[in-house]
């Protein structure tokens, strides 16, 4: 229910929390189009959401779409269990490169 | 499915027994209320029998039509109210948005297709997706529309009418 | 503090600034409609600036209150309703509790005492301890109650009148 | 939010879990007089309680009178955080015996 939403930017690490919904998505889309503006590789934390809606997953689509235009990539990591059945409902599951921890995200980087 | 996806069997022949109201809920059509009442959908959800997984994804499926409405519908007129009704069936849960906005062609919402990639038209595809009916009509009043959706208990994917 | 708890400065001289309808909830007087109604009331204390551990006792509080109409009020008759509303003010939270139940003598509302190692009066006790008024009187159409309970942000604790 | 409830009796020890609110009382009343009825010392595991009200209070309460009038006891053991908060309201945690763990329920055992 808790709608504390925190983004640390940390490189090209974005971490979201909370709820990443219509009332947070705004902020959150800024956030995220600022970090693929860099035109490096992006990886966001959805370990700590608790809940993702259609906007929130619009603006992940959105910021891959900027990533893989600029010739990056936006990567996903430590997704949470709410935000993994999202994801899977919208079929997203195969579109975003997904990994377990962070690690393994810059391991993977090309 | 023949472009909208509106009408279905449920409205037009109640097969599910006696309709039991459990909750009603009126709030200003503001995304910030949105939080104030997804405890009470899983709740309801739970309480008519779905696991916790069924009742998350009911969650965001009535989540997903407030918002339709809230952006679409009031496009955020700050007078807008929604009023969403929970009701037990005996094989599912039947929940009913009610809104004073202009009139929505259903023919309309159009989901995105499963190929799309792209921000948008997620909302009803969610709504679709999770739920075994949608329909939406006007109020018998006419001064708003009415939105009924279906989820069965047992799980029976879409059907497109 | 004398006899009644129920006339609090709240409601004679409100001084906390506009108040900021939330959300409002029916329901039918049963037990098993309160699980729907908790994680309303714990999300709007959140919003309201409550912490959690605040909130979860304002849910206590007015789940108290409800048991109360349900129990005492309604005698478990099972057409009536509670109406429940939940609104924001700058220093605080209020909620309100409607019901058309025979109207209450707040003066037969008695708190068990902090010594009592008793069964009973733990829910009008809960609700003194946690809320900062709790101010029963008639509706204004004279057909039931209305519970009007306010909670400050600051916590200064209860003040009898 | 869930309110699955769940009661095991296991020799002298009751399991209480989810909600112990008005809805589930009178089978959780019900459970616990049965327990004290047997006039040995009751254990009340409350480690799995996310809701109490008064109701729930009221049961605990009138066992424990019930078990004291037979020269016996009702002790609670690893109480949950909601409950425990609850209890406190009440000023009941210095009239239950309150301990961590069965173990050291059975340990205090006069
Ligand atoms: N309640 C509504 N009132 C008016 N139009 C609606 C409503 N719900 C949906 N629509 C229409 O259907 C379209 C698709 O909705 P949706 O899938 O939720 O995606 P999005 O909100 O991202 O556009 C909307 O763009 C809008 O034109
Ligand atoms: N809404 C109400 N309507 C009528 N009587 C009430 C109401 N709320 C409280 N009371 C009275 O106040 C008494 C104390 O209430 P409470 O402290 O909640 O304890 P309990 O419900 O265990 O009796 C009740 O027994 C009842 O007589």
């Amino acid at each position: 229910m808790a709608s504390n939403l925190s983004e640390a930017r940390n490189q090209d690490v974005v971490r979201l929390a909370g709820s990443v919904d219509l009332e947070h998505s705004p902020d959150i889309r800024r956030t995220l189009l600022d970090a693929v503006a860099e035109r490096v590789d992006i990886f966001v934390d959805l370990s700590e959401v608790t809940y993702i809606d259609s906007s929130g997953i619009a603006c992940l689509v959105e910021a891959l779409q900027i990533a893989r235009n600029h010739g990056a990539n936006l990567g996903l990591f430590a997704v949470s269990r709410q935000a993994m059945r999202v994801l899977e409902l919208a079929r997203l599951d195969m579109v975003f490169s997904i990994h377990d921890d962070l690690a393994s995200a810059l391991q993977a980087k090309p | 499915m023949t472009g909208a996806w509106s009408v279905t069997k449920l409205t037009q022949e109640p097969t599910g027994g006696p309709i039991e109201p459990l909750l009603e809920l009126r709030f200003p059509a503001q995304a910030d209320r949105l939080k104030l009442v997804r405890g009470s959908i899983r709740a309801a959800a739970r309480m008519c029998g779905f696991n916790d997984t069924a009742a998350q994804n009911i969650v965001l499926a009535v989540d997903e039509a407030c918002q339709n409405i809230i952006v679409h519908g009031y496009q955020g007129r700050e007078d807008g109210e929604i009023v969403l009704r929970l009701a037990r069936r005996r094989d599912g849960i039947q929940v009913s948005l009610v809104d004073s906005a202009p009139l929505v062609d259903p023919a309309t919402i159009t989901p995105r297709a499963l190929t799309d990639i792209r921000p948008g038209r997620l909302g009803s595809y969610f709504i679709r997706e999770i739920m075994d009916s949608a329909d939406y009509r006007p109020r018998p009043d006419g001064a708003g529309n009415l939105l009924e959706m279906f989820k069965r208990l047992d799980g029976t994917p879409w059907q497109a009418t």
